[in-house]
Order: C-alpha cells, then structure tokens, then sequence
C-alpha cells in the first residue's frame, strides 16, 4: 500500500473535541501527521476584554470544560494582583481544595477517555460514575456541575455549606478504594502493557526541548510542578509528594496520573481538616462583590459612570491538571482588562505531536494521544 | 521504534487474570443494583435519593441533601420585585429583558425580569446581584422545548416556577459592608426630585435647603430649594438615581 | 535569583536591556527586538532558563508588544520578557532557532495579533479558518461582525 | 412415535394440510396435492424457513443478551424500557434501521458495496443450516459436516474486503486489511486445533463428535486445543481483545464505516450469527453439545427438546465468557495479534494434535480395554 493522507478528525473518535490530526502512513506505519486546530476558538481572550472581571469568571469555565475552577483559579490569581486585591485566608485553602477536587475530576475524565482509547470499555463507565461523585461534591457548594462560577475577584462567592466535609470525606475513601480497582484493571492487565509500554516516549530533555509540561514532563522523570516549586494559594502548607515516573512512555503518564490523584486526595483530606477547623470570611472587605455590575446604571446603551481601578498587571501559574497554565492581565484602569493571555499546557503539548507520534502505528496513535490529555477547549480558547 | 515486549514484573500466568476477577466482582456487585439512576423515573432530587445516592450496594455515598444548591432555572417573587434592573445589569449574557408586568402606577410602569434561557449561562450572577431575594435559581432543570420562543420566560412563567415552591438555593450572598455610596455634588443639584420618585427603595428622601439670603449684587441660582439624602441602610446601589440624575450630580464614591 | 544579580548578569552583556521588578517572578527584562536571539540564548544557556512558557502579544494601538516568559528549573522562577514592535511595521526574529516550543505560540501570536515573525518555519494560521484576514485581537477589531467578513475555505 | 426432529415436524404438518386440502380438491389438483414429492419438497422449505426464523430469533436474543451482560459488567443496565427488561429493543432498533434511507458513498463501487453485506449475512446464516443442534434438528448428517462449517465460516474475510475495498474509504480500507490478515492469520490454528478434535473423535460428521463425547467431553484431553480454538474464535468474530478491524478508536468503525441503514443492519447481524456460530462450533466440538454429562439427575435431561435446551445453555455460557473477556480486556495491537497468531498458537494447537494422538494411543492400551477409532 503507497503512502496516504487520512484525517483523522475533526469528528473522530479519538480527538476527544473538536480537531483534525492529519496523519501520513504507510500501510500500519505512521509518517508524519499535522495537527489542525481551531474548531473550537471562541475567542475568549478577545471576549475578556469587553467584560468585567467577575463576568470573565463565566469565560474561565467555558476554557476548558473538564477543568473549569482550575482556569478559573489561574485568571482569579492574575486578575487579584492585577486589581491589588488579597483574598482572605479561608479563601485561598476553599480555591485549593477547589483546584484538587478538579484535578481528581479532570483525571478520572482522563482515564475514562483513555482506557476506551485502548479499547476497554467498563472502566470507561467506571471512571465517569466516580467523576460524577466529584461533580455532587462541586455541586453541592457551588451550585453547577461543570460550570461552576465560583470564584470572584477577592475570594470565592460562598463557604463551604455545612455536612460537606463529612460528605467530602466519604467520597475520598470510595475513591482510594476505587484507584486501587483501576490499577487492577489496567496496569495489572498484561495487554495493557504490551500496548502501552515504550510507546510515544518523550525523553527529559526532549520535554523541556519542546516545552512539554505536566504529567507528560514528570513521567519523564523531571518533578517540576508549581504546586511545590511555585507555591500559589496554600499548597506550601500541605504535604504532598509529587509524582513522577521514569519511563516516559503511555505507562509512565498512566503511573503519574494515578499517584497524583491519591496525592490530590491527600491534599483534599488536609484541606478538609484545615477548614474544620478555620472558620472566617471568604471574601476580602474591600471589593465590591458584583465588580461594575452595579455601576452600569443606564440600561443597555452604555455605562454612565464606570469605577476606576489602579493600573496594574498580574501574572499567574498554576499547576493545571494537564500542566503548566499561564495568564497575564493587563488592567489600564476601567473596568475591564485590557488584555488577558492564557498559554495552555494542552497547546504546547499537542504542538509536539510529531514528536511522540511519527515512526508508531495507527493503533498506536488514540492511546498516545490519549495519554496528552487533551483539552481542545484550552488549546482553542 | 521499539517492539513492545511484557514486562518483566507482569506474570505470564495471571496476564488477564486479575482484569477478569476485578470485572467479575463488579457484575457481582451489580447484578441487583446497578448505580444509574434512571433519570425519567428516579430524579436525584427526588427526596428519595436525598440521603443516600447508592452508589454500590451496602456503600451509600450521600451527597443528594445539598442538592439544593444547583443553579438551574430562575423563580420569581413578582409581588417582592422592586423593578431595580440589577439582575439586568449584573447578567454577562445580556440575557435579562426587564419588561413591563402589570401592576405598576402607570406613569412609572413595573418592570420585572424575563430570562432568555436560549442565552443563560446559569451563572447566578442575577440572583446574586437580587437585592430582595426575589430572584432566585431553583433546581429545576427541564429546559427542552421545540420551539426556540419557548426558552423565553416571561415574568409570569417565571412566577409560575416561583408557585411550584421547588427547592431553592439557601446560600445568600452578603453585601459587602463597606460598598460604595451614592454622592451628591450639591452645587449642581436642582432639587428636581427625579431620583427620589423612581428610586425602587424609596430610601431618598428631599430635604429642605435653607434658602440663603442673596447678597448685594449676587444672583441666586434658579432651583428648588431641596436637596436629596440617601438612606445607606436600605440603598441597594441600583443606580437608577444616577441614571435619571437630569443634571448627573449623582455619582459613586467612597463610603462617607 | 534576585532582580538585581538578574540585571547585572544581563546588563553586562546587553547594555539595551532594562531589568525592572515584576510581580513574583526574578524581574521583567525590556529588550530592543534586535537582539532578541542572542539575549534568548544568553537565558538559556548562561542564566538556565530552559523552558519556554509562553509567548503573547499585546496591541498597543501605536506599538505591539510581545513578551515572553522563561521557567528555570533551578532557580524556579520565571522571568518575563517583553519587547516593543512599531505596528507599522510589526516585524520580529522568530525565536523558534532557540526554542522550538515557540513554533505555535508565535503562529498564534501572529494570526491573533498580527506580529509577522521572521524566519518562521511554518507561518500558517492555527486558529482562525485559512483565508481569514483579519487580527481579531487588534484593538482596531470588534466584537460585532467586521463588514465584508467572507470566510474562505481551503480547498481539499 | 419416532424421536422428535424438526423435519419431522415439518414434513407432518405439511403432509397433514396437503391431505386435508387433497380431501376437498376436486380430482386434477388432489393427486398433485398428495404428490409425495410436492410434500418433501414443501416440507423442506418450511424446515428451513423454521431453522432460519429460529435461528435469527436466536441471534437477536443473543445481542440483548450481550447488551444486559455488558451492562452489569459496567455498572449500568443495558437495554430496559422496550418490552420486558429491553428483550425487544433490539427489534426495535432493526425497525429503526430498516426504515433508514440506504445510500451509497459517490465513488463506492456499486456492485462490491452492496452484495458484501448480503453475501457475508448469507454466509454466514447458511452455517446453521449446517450445524447440528440437537439429534434430529439439523438438516441431516452430512459426513464432512464439519469442514463444510470451516469452508463456509471462512469465506467471511472475502466479503469483508470486498465491503471494504468498495466502500472507498481509507478508514474502511484498513479495517479491511486488518480484518482479511487477522482472519486468515487464525484460520490456520483453528484448523490445527480441529485436527486434534477430529484425531479424538475419529470422525468429521459433528453429530458423532457429539456422540463420541458421551463420556466424556474433549476439553479436558484437548484443553491446548480449546484454547487455542477459543482464541482463534474471538479473532474470526472481531470481538475485544481482538476487534482490530473495527477499532473504533482509530477506524472509526473499521470495515463498515461507510455502511448505514439496513446495509449496517446486515453486517451487525451477521456478525453476531458468526458470534452465535462460533459459540456453538466450541460447544459442539469441546463442550460436548446437547449431551450432559452422567452424574445429572436423569430428568433433567430426559424431556423433550431437553437436548436444545442444555445445548442453549452451554452456548449461552459460552458467550457469556466472551462478554466477560469484553468487559475486561483492551485491544491489542495489529503485529502483537499477529505474532500470536503465526508464533504462539500453531505450536501450540501442533502440541494439542499430539497430545490428541497420545490420548488416541493411550485408548488403545490394553488397560483401557478399548478399540482404535482412528484409521478405521
């Protein structure tokens, strides 16, 4: 068979969202490919730029919908500095325990996707139906399932209601025991690791070559995670290790995922018993809670008086589930930011594609995808 | 690329082994009982499923009683609803319509809500901006409907949903204390009594100005001679003063 | 590493270059766009800021600005970047001789922003339709509709 | 009476009604009716429009049986609100699809994509005119039964490809190759493991393999060879581990991409009639068929029609395992199931054809007190 072009994509059973990996092979063989994205640019940042900060919060969850407090975190950080606002203590461990329940979330998503990738189809429903417990959990103090608008300038919009950390600490117990069933079905599998071993291996210095952050960096044996070398929010006061693997393969990210959800689950655990223990208030005095929304008091033509803030920028890192996730907010007075850039970890990920790709088979290609993890939503925003 | 062999650690005898056995007791475990819920016939917010959302037999996993929190479709108290356009103006969506419902004097007609779900992003924005309380999200969450008029509800269906009495967020978010107020730049007030007639709260009230006694020569600005002062306590911050200020001497400022 | 032993490092060898204190990160460095490739490979290679975190751009209005930011892993800190491009004339080296990661960042950058970088390898548009001729995150750009908006699709 | 048999059946009814008519016709048309060869004839087609009814009612409650089986195995339910726990969903489904519009990609070529589906679904129904079921419900003792099977069950990757070459789709293509490599890779270890069978039985015809399985059954002589059998089985019906063909994570959904409608409905169904086959050709040759072993208590297995019944059982327990593997395991890759297939099972079933000659052997010692069958 000669040489040929298939699209694998933009509906695909393997892209999970919405792109297009044009790949070249040559019978099984895969030659080059080429990623084609943008199905899904909504053009967030651009839309930023005509909303006030707290409205931009909505924008966050929309960013990338398996990891939406996550985002919202990051463009909280950046947009607080920005403003010259600090959150309150309470604050900052309730975004915390926030950001750890979405990446339990986000990774059992992950591990659903990519064990049907490999053609496993019960620990799919498996992983969904434990997510779902994670999702009762957002749901029960922030009001949405997957969008969760929560987070406001100054703070988070409400405390944690009463019950919820009993509630939280029973779904931790059903998790653990369900990692461990996990582990048994696939890494206790011996085809699991006949497809999964050696393949789209990215070494150390090929991942910081290409810019590749995340569980991908840290199979490759390098611990770089913000969590511990750039501490936002509270994570300098919890123990948690953090995970690496040396193989750099489908297993390795496999290994890394699953210990940094018993991690995650660690850091949940301390959380809880931290804001036992701690009560207080959850937003800062000093900021208006619905930021301009009030001062618009002309109906929908314009705004008659708009607040000026200080001038200001602000920039944020945090640990995304599926890596190193920047922002920057520029804010030029008035009331919304003059410019907001968000660099995803998914896009530098995926812009390597023909690294981890190219030389594999076509069977090979969904579980090494699979194992990037991707958001299209970040990538496109 | 390298062939793929086992490796070392995994044993050749048990390769599908533990696989199959961990399969094999999850049918056990749901040979009865499977966890779905049965959407159309059980409802997670059926008060069955409040305690105790079974997630495997004789291992409850109850996360149903704070069900109540969900964002889902608005209820509105029309009769407690002072027509303040906040949840208008704090929506990113630009999805609130305020339209008139009856009731109103009819020179300052009522105005209350009606939400395009075609463009909700049930952010809860508007329920948080509500200063009354009357706007709420409730955990309805039925929204399908064949046509796309239909996704706008009036303040009447809106009302409609309010009656149902369903279950309603019980997490209010508090003023903060210190919020700016509404100012008054006095010397180019006319005392024209604009803002104390529409203001929703009726916290403005028209003081008396001791008229001043015009020296040689000097003219005395042509105005009436009050002035307006407002109530702090029961100001929501709606604005609306501002916006029907004629002379735009209302503005926002720091808290006195 | 502390802004000031970032600013002596730096200063010495590019005199252009202002190293100004920067939000939780060793300092934010202005440089000139025309020694954008070797102060990069001064970052990476003497100063061991290996790993590219992001390039953006920013419009303003008479300028663009694109900044970048460095992560050492053994200082672990960023470092913000930034320079200065007249919008009559947006032209840049591509940093993609000293990061490769850069490759899609500066696409992005280019077809958001409308930054034309050098030497580029690969200068396609990434996230808007091929044939799209606009910058949409120019402050010239609104969010309503542009007039004369027609899309083109690239031919299969 | 003579013992059950479906032509039996067949051939009373219908000598019954043509008797009852030929006592009413007036004189011409009663001699044609009584015509024995008209009745054989008439009692033929109805034996076979039976077994095909029976057969594919059988399929259909095979796929309902998958989708509950599956849906415990995931903590879910399965097929539930059409008739009594979903047992009609599948009909219901059929209904969908067949009232689906059938439509042909531009640059199909027309002849290839629409006879593949008809001739793999006809192949693939002709097997259970071939099988044996129970004593007296097959169409007759065919001598070489059994090869006949093999033939016919392995004419399905020619039409495969032949759907999939036609189709004119990149993804079809590969799932064609895939599926024609794959099945060809295991025809052969089948085959081999067969032989054992055929070693130990002495015969081709499957109702005295059956027979010669009265006491006791050949997997536990011809365990090897079972394995090997069962594995081979699982790759000729694409089932997971080995549905490459159809991997629908990266072919989307392989050789059937481009079909739709009843066209689909054809592939579907006959894939699972192949599933329904595969499961009895285990039973039949392994399991020991409708015969039950001699410590269960006579009544069970004494009533009429109780030979059906257990040999549904066993085949059902069969599938059962295959749905369990489903559940269970990933896909494997292309070269890994083909180095399986060339480098693990052929030894393997070659090991089993041994070991079948040294149970033969071992009969004819003289402490067994036996006869040699084989050879004759």
């Amino acid at each position: 068979m000669s040489e040929m072009w298939i699209n694998m994509g933009p509906q695909h059973p393997m892209t999970h969202g919405l792109w297009n990996l044009r790949v070249k092979i040559d019978g099984e063989i895969v030659l080059d490919v080429d990623p084609e994205m943008g199905y899904l640019h909504r053009g967030i940042e651009k839309i930023s730029e005509d909303r006030h900060y707290n409205e931009i919060i909505t924008l966050m969850d929309r960013t990338c919908y398996v990891a939406g407090i996550a985002w919202e975190h990051l463009f909280i950080l950046a947009a607080e500095q920005a403003l010259h606002v600090e959150p309150p203590e309470r604050a900052l461990w309730i975004r915390m325990l926030s950001e750890e329940f979405q990446r339990v979330a986000s990774h059992l998503m992950w591990y659903a996707a990519f064990v049907q990738d490999i053609g496993l189809m019960s620990p799919f429903l498996y992983g969904m139906r434990d997510r779902d417990l994670v999702l009762d959990l957002f749901q029960s103090y922030t009001g949405g399932r997957l969008t969760y608008e929560y987070m406001r300038v100054g703070g988070v919009r409400n405390d944690l209601p009463p019950g919820f950390a009993e509630q939280a600490r029973k779904v931790c117990d059903w998790l653990l025991d369900r990692f461990v069933e996990y582990d048994r079905l696939c890494s206790g599998s011996d085809i699991f690791h006949r497809r999964c071993d050696d393949l789209g291996v990215v070494k150390a210095q090929d991942c910081i070559r290409l810019g590749i952050t995340g569980p991908m960096l840290r199979s490759a044996g390098v611990p770089r995670d913000l969590r511990k070398d750039r501490p936002y929010a509270a994570y300098d006061r919890v123990d948690f290790d953090v995970a690496t693997a040396e193989t750099a393969d489908v297993t390795g990210r496999y290994v890394v995922r699953m210990e940094e959800l018993r991690q995650s689950v660690r850091i949940i655990r301390q959380a809880l018993d931290w804001l036992d223990k701690n009560p207080g208030p959850v937003m800062a005095d000093n900021v208006p809670r619905w930021m301009g929304a009030p001062y618009a008091p002309v109906g929908r033509e314009g705004y008659l008086l708009k607040r000026e803030y200080p001038k200001g920028v602000g920039f944020s890192a945090i640990e995304e589930p599926h890596g190193e996730a920047l922002a920057y907010v520029v804010n030029e007075g008035g009331e919304h930011p003059y410019r907001v850039k968000l660099k995803s970890p998914v896009f530098v990920n995926l812009s390597a594609a023909r690294h981890y790709l190219v030389g594999y088979r076509v069977a090979d290609i969904p579980p090494i995808m699979g194992s990037v993890d991707i958001c299209v939503g970040e990538v496109d925003r | 690329m390298a062939e793929s062999e086992p490796t070392p650690s995994s044993n050749p005898v048990l390769w599908v082994a533990k696989p199959l056995v961990t399969a094999a007791r999850q049918f056990g475990k749901s040979l009865f009982r499977p966890s779905t819920i049965v959407y159309p016939f059980e409802r997670l917010e059926d008060p069955k499923f409040r305690g105790a959302v079974r997630v495997a037999p004789g291992k409850p996993i109850g996360v149903g009683q704070v069900w109540d929190n969900y964002r889902g479709v608005h209820a509105l108290n029309i009769d407690t609803c002072i027509s303040c356009n906040l949840c208008a103006f704090s929506c990113p969506d630009l999805c609130i319509d305020m339209v008139t419902v009856p009731g109103g004097d009819p020179r300052h007609p009522k105005k209350c809500p009606q939400i395009d779900y075609g463009k909700c992003s049930y952010c809860g924005f508007c329920s948080d901006a509500c200063p009354e309380g009357c706007l709420t999200m409730t955990t309805r969450y039925e929204l399908s409907v064949s046509k796309r008029a239909d996704m706008i509800y009036s303040p009447e269906r809106l009302r409609e949903v309010f009656n149902a009495k369903l279950p309603m967020s019980p997490i209010r978010v508090e003023r903060p204390k210190n919020e700016d107020a509404i100012l008054l730049d006095a010397p180019l007030c006319i005392g024209c009594n604009a803002c104390a007639r529409d203001c929703p709260t009726k916290c403005i009230t028209m003081v008396d100005l001791p008229k001043p006694v015009p020296k040689g020569g000097e003219k005395l600005p042509k105005r009436i001679w009050k002035e307006p002062v407002v109530n702090d306590s029961d100001c929501v911050r709606c604005g609306t003063c501002i916006s029907v200020c004629p002379k735009e001497c209302l503005f926002w400022g720091t808290h006195r | 590493m502390e802004g000031e032993e970032l600013s002596r490092r730096l200063v010495g060898k590019f005199p252009a270059v202002v190293v100004e204190p920067f939000r939780e990160t060793a300092g934010r460095v202005r440089f000139p766009p025309e020694i954008l490739l070797d102060l990069f490979r001064e970052m990476r290679d003497g100063l061991g800021f290996d790993h590219l975190g992001q390039v953006g751009a920013i419009d303003w209005v008479e300028e663009r600005e694109v900044f970048y930011t460095l992560w050492s892993d053994r200082e672990k800190q960023y470092v913000f970047l930034s320079t200065r491009v007249p919008a009559s004339a947006p032209h840049l080296e591509s940093l993609t001789p000293v990061f490769s990661s850069a490759n899609w960042h500066e696409r992005e950058a280019w077809e958001l922003v409308g930054i034309e970088f050098d030497h580029h390898p690969d200068l396609r548009p990434l996230l808007t339709p091929t044939g799209y001729e606009f910058h949409p995150l120019l402050r010239s750009f609104q969010l309503h509709e542009p007039e004369g908006l027609e899309v083109k699709v690239r031919d299969v | 009476m003579a013992p059950l048999s479906l032509y039996g059946v067949a051939n009373t009814l219908v000598s019954t009604l043509l008797l009852h008519l030929a006592a009413v016709l007036p004189a011409p048309l009663s001699t044609l009716a009584s015509n024995s060869g008209l009745i054989t004839a008439l009692s033929v087609l109805l034996f076979g429009a039976i077994l095909l009814g029976a057969s594919l009612l059988n399929t259909i409650l095979l796929i309902w049986f998958e989708r509950k089986m599956l849906g415990r195995f995931m903590d879910r339910r399965g097929a539930m609100h059409v008739g009594y726990a979903g047992l009609l969903q599948n009909f219901a489904d059929g209904l969908k699809l067949f009232r689906k519009h059938t439509f042909k990609p531009r640059d199909a070529d027309g002849l290839g994509f629409f006879s593949a589906p008809t001739a793999y679904m006809v192949t693939s129904i002709v097997m259970f005119g071939i099988l044996p079921i129970s004593t007296g419900w097959n169409s007759g003792s065919l001598p070489l039964s059994l090869l006949l099977a093999l033939v016919v069950f392995s004419f399905a990757p020619l039409f495969i490809f032949l759907g999939a070459w036609s189709s004119a789709n990149k993804y079809s293509l590969i799932g064609g190759m895939r599926s024609a490599a794959q099945m060809i890779a295991y025809e052969v270890p089948i085959l081999l493991a067969v032989v054992a069978v055929i070693l130990l039985s002495g015969s081709f015809d499957l109702s005295t393999i059956v027979a010669e399985q009265r006491n006791y059954w050949f997997w536990g002589p011809l365990f090897l060879a079972l394995l090997v059998f069962v594995a081979g089985m699982l790759a000729e019906m694409e089932r997971i581990p080995f549905d490459l063909p159809e991997a629908e994570a990266e072919l989307v959904e392989g050789w059937n991409t481009e079909y739709g409608g009843m066209l689909f409905a054809f592939f579907m169904l006959a894939d699972y009639a192949r599933a329904l086959v595969g499961s009895y050709l285990i039973v039949l040759l392994f399991l020991g068929g409708w015969t039950m072993p001699g410590w269960v208590p006579a009544p069970l297995t004494n009533f009429p029609l109780a030979g059906i019944l257990w040999f549904q059982v066993k085949t059902y327990l069969v599938f059962g395992v295959f749905i369990w593997v489903r559940a269970s395991l990933p896909r494997v890759r292309t070269d890994q199931l083909l180095r399986v297939g060339w480098m693990r099972m052929i030894p393997l079933a070659l090991l089993s054809i041994v070991l079948a000659a040294l149970v033969v052997l071992a009969k004819c010692l003289p402490v067994f007190g036996c006869v040699p069958s084989v050879g004759g």
